[in-house]
């Protein structure tokens, strides 16, 4: 069947891909901005904080916050489609202690076990999934129930058990360093893979177009053929796969214990949010994740190596969330005050969702 | 375009507040726990620079521990800082600061494991750096020295022999521990079944639960004991919060004076249910002393007076000489038991 | 003269909705207000709702000055607006709807609720209507809807009352309950202000008219001394003829036909064919179910019975990805809502579509999206100084356009097209009149959907008209009159329908 | 937040509807949520009663009533703040901070009723603190409080440092509070029911009340209507802070001493009561009643396990199931009834 020929033979009217210069694209961005503050916090760390620019300190940063930085890449997806998974950690320390009760009582070899981990994080990821997905559950209130679920599972397999006989030969894999010295874990090589392929899956594939569709206004990326059900259950399912890879990680470098990484995703989601996604879907980016990662890391062993207490740290880093987030509302107001400026319309004050200026002509009801 | 100008002033905004955050919190010198960050530079000789790392911030008992080790560091002329995990004590929570001191160089560790192997990694790679490593209270595999308020059959005997002569030397009994991991809860638990199999035939033990060292989890658990099992006739309790809960709970139920509580508790938490008679008599050791002589022995190990060999000697301050035991532990003395007539002398 | 607005402005952003309003209603009178979608009608509302403020022009409410900086200073003063789309708490009664925000207090600071009871009984009594004040208003049907918000409008004593195309998704019968409660209101001495497309209601009710077009004020004119064509004429601004430029296209083989579609409580047994070349319109009132039945094709909704054969092929149902790759695409009727992402760029919402078919492993650069884009961009003269712009920057007519090119990209096989030219200014209406008789001539099968009479008799070559979910009749372009298509929307007899006024303006566009 | 589609498409017709009947009314009691849960909540306590006879005899029963007391208020705050569409993750930091408070007025000397008031005035202003960035920030309530949980906790944690409030330094009167019974009620339970009948009477009869459930319903129809959304919000959140430092107090004198990690992970607890008691976790219905027995529920779980053989580490699994089970009963019971509309204008003339 011949399709009709359109003809397109038109003068090709000159449009520019980009209405901002390279640079200016770069720097007018909340990345750069939580890139700039890691870079200031860094150097000022690395200045004036004893011991903080000794070789071990990349090491140990490293070794500790990997969990956060792995179950923030799914993390950063989910939000931005305007969903939340609070039971990441949960599922981790669910996936950990079945690695320790497939290897040590089930007695199969450890690949075995990891798979056996890997299995049971998807399968958590997949009951996430369908009751967002296919059952429009809302996200919070099923991962509250879910938090609950896989931690009460995980203590209830373990119960007072810690397990930590793992083979010594992928115990020390997790410690050794990138050619034999360097300040850099191994570990940080898998983590960098992943981080890439989570970053070319939202910036650079179709699917990607589709998260960010799904947030900004998901009844039009229905319309373009988007599978919103199924993008979300891929989402979950991913998230549920990576807190399999956390929770084998945390066994092998600790222990496999119930109540391990408890609170973990509430860090999760704050350096999510910190990296520069918004809460209602549609606007984030990896990079920027990332740096936000890095940034919660770097002020929580700057301020441990200072001898400050830890709660003072908690104080930080909850402030400068709460900053990130009213930073820009708090500019326009002060711009606001700033005399000799038009005040913006009257916008009608609705909580929570963004005013925006209506088309002239109601749409006509269609019922 | 106005949206672009707005995002570049939340950089500006965001910086400031974070740099100002920080250079208050840098200068500060850190709340209430003493001098600046670790001198570094530990090593041989000079004054050794030790680091504290008690189960939990927040837990009265370490604190005491922690007061009588800075107490025996004037005297031998180092220092000690108190770091730790604020809240939950997750097996995880106190690697960090053990990878923290390991970046610092400092002299030596005094560590109160929440676990028999989580630590070793890190404790390893303390070690490897030439750091001392001191567990007191709660012992892990991996370490020089541990320091044990008393031998684990000590407590364990001591802890029978009080809620035996509580009860007349029969009936039902359970145990209200700490964290279900913690190492010298379940030494302890291990050790007191022995002892009871072999010399209360008569006393048996129904139930062990686990109150997590929180207050309300240790109030509730004792609530649901006493429910469980009606004619429960004693608990024994080898942690300070789970005996001061279980004596609060007890002190405003019917089961007062029927159902008799002992473990180790401490003096200052313990008075007020001494005197209302809820509880007759607990056991302890003097923490601030657990803390002096955890203190000495490291100092004694960083300057290389003993090496952590059984029959190494040293001398541990206003407490005297203290020799190395089986395979590196050293034993701060016999359970002190207190009751009504010596409660009043003890401020800890 | 209860309401007097003079040349008012406003404009958001670069879209300039309103050049120079006006209005002037006398109490105890009901005034129409028409003009095409787009005419700046809504947004005069709005001012006088407060939803907005004016940039400029005088506002005068009662002989004195307003400016109303929110909904509640001009529900205070009297003024009542009913909008087309009611909007009402679906978790509250319907009595705690009418006095949300004004709620009696009794004893002890206690909400009067027994005092707010009998009132709205007495309200709905009035109105002719039953509805259970206790009741939560959800699933509440939108006439009752309707009625909720006049309850509200009378027990705020409202001087002035508003209804913006209240009679869209009405029945006959609750249409001429709504006539009736507006004369008993207009007989209290109220000011009504009626706007509406359909002529008929507009002759039956109104007493004088005032005509918009481009957001400017045309004139205004008593019903007695006026005709529909005159009034048609001052609304399009020129002759009709040369509005539909129509070419006569051959017509090819069937492309899309549907047997039998059925969707409980939406539409049932609807069957129609649509050939290459040919453009069919779905006629009808709005809320017939047109845009269902467009769904349900689509695969955006399921449906219970039928078939969908694409090219002879069938077309499982509820998967849009499925159609599209039959060669269906779909220019939906909410812009904002359904055809466009406004926040993101022209380039990624043109190549919404066709980014699969970009794709090289599923991966995809914004290089060779712009790219794909930019032919279909120019093909479409879609104004805009960069790809990278986000689309809430450009006119209504501009978006319409991106949406059209995302749709044209993916060179289908049939176009179904939902209202193509609502809230477009004049200018870009004929360039997408224009546009879709090409694409016709050049063997494309169009399946439109449109509310607006003259632009569904210029353009269809054969009228399927809608009416309650099925199809009531299927007019070739010769015989399709305004006269047979209002009949079959309405499911009434042709006589009834007195549009002899309309009689020239059909000759001139069937000639 | 994903946007869930409220109000259903109405066709084409109307249909008249008869007067309010009895029948009516009670048809729409049975099906509603409160009553279900109570059920579940009467059931469990019958097997408990069956299971161990002294279930319900003494101490038992007095913490059975006395345990919840807490989680009431907090429930009853967040019910309060949901109906609003936004959430309190801040409560359980709240409740530490202030139950410090109070230990610490009492232990330095001044009277209980100050300490009480103090710790409640406290806790409000920890409310507004996030009612004002929430409202006028017009920022989103989950990270809000999420950041101030965070920043109220460290503030604790360095306040109170490893000092800890013991019963000693408390005033006995006050400590004999915590298990004080009138006809065999526990004194605090009373006072938590009285608090939760006064928010429910708010909540009914007052025009606040309302309109705090419409903002939730449609918070674009709420600005439509021109109700004063800021203000409400901030008033939601203040008593939410309020409630949360009353439920410091009876931490205080219930466990008799307060530690610098009390109320750590109870604010989870809290939406999981509202969210199984039926308050809609998009806000506009859902009643304090539900809230109130979803909290009893949840805390006799933990009470009743134990006895039923579930070994007391699955407890958390159980509360998880009941969650989830909750909102996926809700959602069939909220198509069901939207198909039944449906049909019923597709019936009518």
């Amino acid at each position: 069947m011949s399709t009709p020929t359109i003809d397109r033979a038109v003068d090709e009217r000159t449009y520019a891909s980009y209405a901002r210069p390279l640079l200016w694209r770069l720097v007018a961005t909340r990345e750069f901005a939580v890139f700039a503050l890691l870079a200031i916090v860094y150097v000022y760390a690395r200045g004036s904080i004893v011991g903080f620019d000794g070789p071990l300190t990349i090491y140990f940063l490293f070794l500790e916050s990997a969990p956060i930085m792995l179950l923030a890449l799914p993390m950063t997806l989910i939000i931005i489609t305007g969903e939340i998974d609070l039971s990441v950690a949960s599922t981790m320390a669910l996936t950990g202690a079945m690695l320790g009760i497939a290897y040590t009582k089930w007695d199969l070899p450890f690949l075995a076990a990891v798979g056996v981990a890997i299995v049971v994080g998807l399968l958590c990821g997949l009951v996430n999934g369908f009751l967002v997905a296919y059952l429009k559950l809302p996200s919070l209130a099923v991962t509250v129930g879910t938090l609950a679920l896989f931690r009460g599972l995980a203590e209830g397999f373990l119960g007072t058990e810690s397990i930590s006989g793992f083979p010594e030969r992928w115990t020390d894999l997790l410690k050794d360093r990138i050619g034999g010295d360097s300040s850099y874990p191994l570990f940080v090589i898998p983590l960098a893979v992943l981080a890439i392929a989570f970053g070319v899956l939202l910036h650079f594939t179709t699917f990607g177009r589709g998260v960010y569709e799904i947030g900004l206004n998901d009844e039009a990326a229905r319309f373009t053929g988007v599978d919103i059900a199924r993008t979300k259950l891929i989402l979950f399912m991913l998230a549920g796969g990576v807190a399999a890879l956390a929770g084998i990680y945390q066994s092998l470098y600790t222990v496999a214990r119930g109540d391990s990484a408890v609170n973990l995703e509430l860090q999760v989601i704050a350096a999510v949010l910190l990296g520069g996604v918004s809460i209602f879907g549609g606007r984030g980016s990896l990079p920027g994740v990332l740096a936000g990662v890095l940034l919660i890391a770097v002020i929580n062993s700057a301020m441990r190596l200072d001898g400050v207490r830890g709660e003072v740290t908690e104080i930080v880093i909850g402030c400068l969330l709460v900053a990130s987030v009213i930073a820009p509302t708090l500019l326009t107001w002060i711009s606001g005050l700033v005399p000799g400026r038009v005040p913006r319309p009257a916008a009608p004050p609705s909580v929570g969702t963004t005013p925006e200026p209506p088309a002239s002509g109601g749409s006509s009801l269609k019922s | 375009m106005k949206i672009k100008k707005r995002r570049l002033s939340a950089l500006a905004v965001l910086a400031l507040t974070a740099s100002v955050a920080l250079t208050a919190c840098g200068s500060d010198d850190g709340g209430d726990d003493g001098d600046d960050g670790g001198s570094g530079g530990g090593g041989g000789g000079g004054s050794s620079s030790i680091t504290m790392i008690p189960k939990s911030l927040g837990n009265p008992y370490f604190e005491a521990s922690t007061a009588g080790s800075q107490r025996a560091a004037e005297e031998f002329g180092g220092q000690v800082d108190e770091v730790g995990p604020t809240g939950d004590a997750g097996p995880d929570s106190q690697v960090p600061f053990i990878q923290t001191a390991t970046q610092q160089g400092v002299g030596a560790l005094v560590v109160s494991a929440n676990d028999p192997t989580a630590l070793c990694d890190s404790i390893e790679q303390a070690q490897d750096v030439d750091i001392k490593v001191v567990t007191f209270d709660s012992d892990t595999e991996c370490r020089d020295l541990f320091v044990s308020q008393a031998d684990a059959q000590g407590i364990a005997t001591k802890q029978i022999e009080l809620i035996a002569d509580q009860i007349g030397g029969a009936g039902d009994i359970a145990i209200l521990s700490a964290a279900a991991n913690a190492t010298n809860q379940n030494e302890w638990i291990g050790l007191m079944e022995e002892d009871l199999e072999a010399n209360y035939p008569d006393i048996n033990l129904v139930d062990t639960v686990y109150g997590d060292d929180d207050d309300q989890k240790s109030f509730d658990e004792t609530a649901a004991l006493l429910r469980a099992n009606p004619d429960l006739k004693g608990i024994v309790s080898p942690t300070t919060v789970g005996i001061a809960a279980a004596a609060r709970y007890l002190s405003t139920s019917e089961f007062k004076g029927k159902v008799a509580l002992t473990g180790l508790g401490a003096p200052s938490q313990m008075k007020t249910f001494i005197d209302d008679g809820t509880v007759t008599a607990f056991a302890l050791w003097n923490p601030d002393d657990l803390g002096y002589l955890a203190a000495f022995a490291a100092d004694a190990l960083v300057k290389g007076d003993i090496s952590g060999e059984e029959g190494d000697t040293f001398t541990a301050g206003d407490l005297g000489d203290y020799t190395v035991g089986a395979d590196g532990v050293v034993v701060l003395g016999d359970p002190y038991v207190f009751d009504s007539s010596n409660i009043d002398e003890f401020d800890f | 003269m209860v309401l007097e607005l003079a040349d008012v402005r406003k404009s958001f952003g670069a879209v300039q909705a309103l050049r120079s309003g006006s209005l002037r209603v006398e109490a105890g009178s009901i005034h129409a207000l028409i003009g095409e979608n787009g005419a700046g009608k809504s947004t005069l509302v709005k001012i006088v709702a407060g939803v907005h403020r004016r940039d400029g022009g005088t506002f005068r409410f009662r002989g004195d000055d307003v400016d109303f900086g929110s909904t509640a200073d001009s529900k205070g003063s009297g003024i009542a607006v009913i909008y087309q789309e009611p909007t009402l708490f679906p978790d509250l009664s319907v009595t705690e709807n009418v006095f949300m925000g004004r709620m009696p207090l009794g004893a002890g600071r206690r909400v009067d609720r027994a005092a707010m009871h009998t009132e709205v009984e007495g309200l709905f009594q009035r109105l002719g209507v039953h509805i259970d004040p206790r009741r939560p208003a959800r699933g509440l049907s939108i006439a009752d809807q309707q009625i909720i918000e006049i309850a509200k409008a009378i027990s705020l004593d409202a001087a002035l009352l508003v209804m913006d195309e209240p009679t869209a998704a009405l029945s006959g019968v609750e249409v001429d309950r709504l006539f009736a409660v507006a004369r008993s209101l207009r007989d209290e001495g109220r000011a009504l202000v009626f706007i509406s497309h359909r002529f008929d209601e507009v002759f039956d009710l109104c007493d004088t008219v005032t005509v918009m077009r481009d957001g400017a004020y045309i004139g205004t004119h008593q019903i007695a001394e006026t005709t529909v064509p005159a009034l048609v004429a001052e609304m399009v601004g020129r002759e009709v003829a040369d509005l539909f430029p129509k070419t006569e296209a051959a017509i090819g083989d069937v492309v899309l036909s549907v047997e039998g579609l059925t969707s409980a409580g939406v539409f049932r047994d609807v069957s129609f064919d649509v050939r290459a070349g040919e453009i069919v319109a779905l006629a009808g009132l709005v809320g017939a179910g047109r845009s269902e039945i467009a769904r349900a094709v689509f695969g955006i909704d399921r449906y219970d019975r039928g078939t969908v054969r694409l090219d002879g092929a069938n077309v499982r149902p509820g998967r849009p990805t499925v159609a599209i790759r039959a060669g269906m695409a779909f220019v939906p009727e909410d812009r904002r809502q359904q055809g466009l992402v406004v926040d993101s760029s022209v380039a990624h919402n043109v190549a919404g579509v066709i980014r699969t078919r970009l794709s090289r492993l599923g991966l995809i650069s914004t290089a060779a999206e712009n790219k794909a884009v930019r032919p279909w961009a120019s093909r479409l003269e879609v104004k805009t100084n960069a790809l990278d712009m986000p689309a809430t920057t450009m006119s209504g007519g501009n978006q319409q356009k991106v949406v059209i090119a995302k749709w044209l990209a993916t060179e289908p096989r049939l176009l179904i097209i939902d209202e193509p030219t609502r809230g477009i200014d004049v200018g870009t209406k004929s360039e997408v009149h224009r546009l879709l008789s090409e694409l016709a001539g050049q063997g494309l099968a169009v399946l439109m959907i449109s509310s607006e009479l003259p632009e569904v008799l210029g353009m269809a070559d054969r009228v399927l008209v809608v009416c309650e979910g099925r199809i009531t009749a299927e007019l070739d372009r010769s015989e399709a009159t305004p006269e047979t298509v209002m009949a079959a929307a309405t499911g009434t007899t042709p006589d009834r329908i007195h549009l002899e006024h309309d009689t020239e303006m059909v000759q001139e566009v069937t000639a | 937040m994903s946007t869930l589609e409220k109000t259903p498409s109405a066709g084409p017709g109307s249909a008249p509807r008869r007067g309010p009947d009895l029948a009516k009314v009670t048809g729409d009691l049975l099906r509603s949520r409160e009553l279900a849960v109570l059920v579940v909540l009467l059931l469990l306590v019958v097997v408990a009663t069956v299971k161990s006879d002294g279930f319900l005899s003494g101490d038992s029963w007095r913490d059975l009533l006395l345990t919840p007391s807490i989680l009431l208020l907090l429930a009853a705050g967040q019910m309060l703040v949901i109906i609003t569409r936004n959430v309190d993750l801040s409560v359980g930091s709240t409740l530490g901070i202030t139950a410090y408070a109070a230990g610490d007025l009492m232990s330095s000397g001044s009277s209980p009723w100050v300490a009480a008031l103090g710790a409640v005035a406290l806790g409000a202003l920890l409310g507004a603190v996030n009612g004002v960035i929430i409202a006028f920030g017009r920022v989103p309530a989950l990270v809000i409080t999420l950041g101030t949980m965070l920043a109220f906790r460290g503030i604790l944690l360095h306040w109170a440092g490893s000092d800890r409030v013991n019963a000693g330094e408390m005033d006995p009167g006050f400590l004999d509070l915590g298990t004080a019974q009138v006809l065999t009620i526990p004194v605090l339970t009373i006072i938590s029911l009285v608090v939760v009948v006064a928010v429910g009477y708010y909540l009914r009869t007052s025009r606040g009340g309302r309109e705090l459930y419409a903002i939730g319903s449609d918070p674009d129809a709420a600005a439509l209507f021109g109700l004063p959304i800021r203000r409400r919000v901030l008033g939601a959140f203040i008593a939410s802070g309020a409630l949360a430092g009353l439920a410091g107090v009876f931490w205080a004198t219930r466990y008799g001493g307060v530690s610098s990690n009390a109320g750590e992970g109870i604010e989870l607890q809290a939406v999981a009561a509202a969210v199984i008691g039926g308050v809609a976790i998009f806000g506009g219905s859902g009643s304090v009643w539900g809230a109130a027995i979803g909290a009893f529920l949840l805390v006799t779980i933990d009470r009743v396990l134990p006895i039923l053989g579930v070994p007391d580490f699955y407890q958390q699994a159980v509360v998880g199931a009941l969650i989830i089970g909750a909102i996926v009963l809700d959602r069939v019971l909220a198509s069901r009834a939207e198909r039944r509309l449906a049909v019923e204008r597709e019936v009518a003339p």
